[in-house]
């Protein structure tokens, strides 16, 4: 299992902050497919995954415990 | 109090410019990002910040030692608030101490341009007739993102 | 306390900050030059400035004119202290507010070189075999000069 | 009458702080040269010379009441 984190504008798309699903041995271009079929348009809006508070690539491997996190375009400062 | 953090309550710079003060230092910078009243003609009611907290935490204090690696000597620390700010409320605070002025001047500039880049912070304007995320999160379906 | 002013005793920064914020500011600068204990391999004891104290406060005030000429909306406040200044005590404080943060970084830094060129005042450093004035006053008979 | 400051190492070479002189008409030029008999070497520290809290020019001319002040180079900061 891993965990997954919605942030800001994201979160209301999902309407949940965080959830957990079986993703483990899956990349993290298999999270995004995921998340974009149960939740339309969330690939608009992330422009990056998190995984394990680093950005991580698309073919990054999930490992079980692993927490990935959709990260909107940051605005911060 | 950490030299990289993210926090709810009001900012009080000068704890960020004594933690970065050393016998060696000459000069320190300090900057301020403030809610501003009015943006592009629209007025702001308040503004409300969140962040993913402890990752937050990590890339601020890579930013540290990002500049440390890029202007030897140079110390900094930054803040950053979350939950909601009114006009004026200090939202992020860089410090940065070194032994001579220019670097001062250029890390924190670097520390502000780094954070608006690569920090997990999202900024909700709220106005008189509405609100938004700043940043386009929801705007263009099937346009840009991942 | 005055927004251009050379002061004898210790400076408190925050108190220039706080004297440029305004509701149309998203962006404030804050420079403070300390005493450094080492210049160039040699040791600071302490630190002495004397000023030409009306004509550097009207010299401060005309750099704050230059900076609203200059960066349009961007309002500052600098002090400079006089007297025996200790390691790391502060000497200048340089506080710059802006709508936008470029010119909050670029005024505060513009301000710092102008008080090194056209202000009135001195500095004597102190060491443990000497003293000196900077800036060559009785170093070059018959040189430089007027 | 005008009155004449001295300050940081310029004092030391006039070993006074202030002075009055009899000067009024005269050139900023011609204070520069009264000084100068007057402190032998003043000149090789002075950068500048103000009148009434602004840096003058050689030619302009002094009147009575005046302040003048001679100005090393600066060191603030």
């Amino acid at each position: 299992m891993i965990t997954i984190h919605y942030f800001a504008g994201l979160k209301e798309v999902t309407g949940i902050a965080q959830e957990q699903a079986d993703l483990s041995g899956r990349t993290v271009e298999e999270l995004g497919q995921w998340a974009a079929e149960k939740y339309p348009g969330i690939l608009a809006g992330a422009s990056r995954i998190a995984v394990n508070e680093e950005y991580a690539l698309p073919e990054d491997l999930l490992e079980n415990g692993d927490i990935a996190a959709f990260i909107p375009p940051v605005s911060g400062g | 109090m950490k030299a990289f953090e993210i926090v709810s309550q009001a900012i009080d710079p000068q704890h960020y410019a004594d933690m970065v003060l050393r016998p060696e230092a000459g000069a320190v910078t300090l900057f301020t990002g403030h809610v501003r009243e009015w943006t592009k003609g629209v007025r702001t009611l308040y503004l409300s910040y969140e962040a993913y907290i402890p990752m937050a935490e990590k890339k601020l204090a890579q930013i540290g030692a990002e500049i440390e690696e890029r202007w030897p000597g140079a110390k900094t620390a930054i803040a950053h608030r979350i939950g909601e700010l009114a006009i004026s409320d200090i939202a992020v605070v860089i410090a940065v101490s070194s032994p001579r002025r220019k670097a001062a001047y250029e890390a924190n500039e670097y520390a502000i341009e780094r954070i608006k880049e690569i920090v997990p912070i999202w900024k909700k304007e709220i106005w008189e007739d509405g609100e938004e995320w700043i940043g386009d999160q929801k705007k263009k379906p099937g346009g840009e993102g991942l």
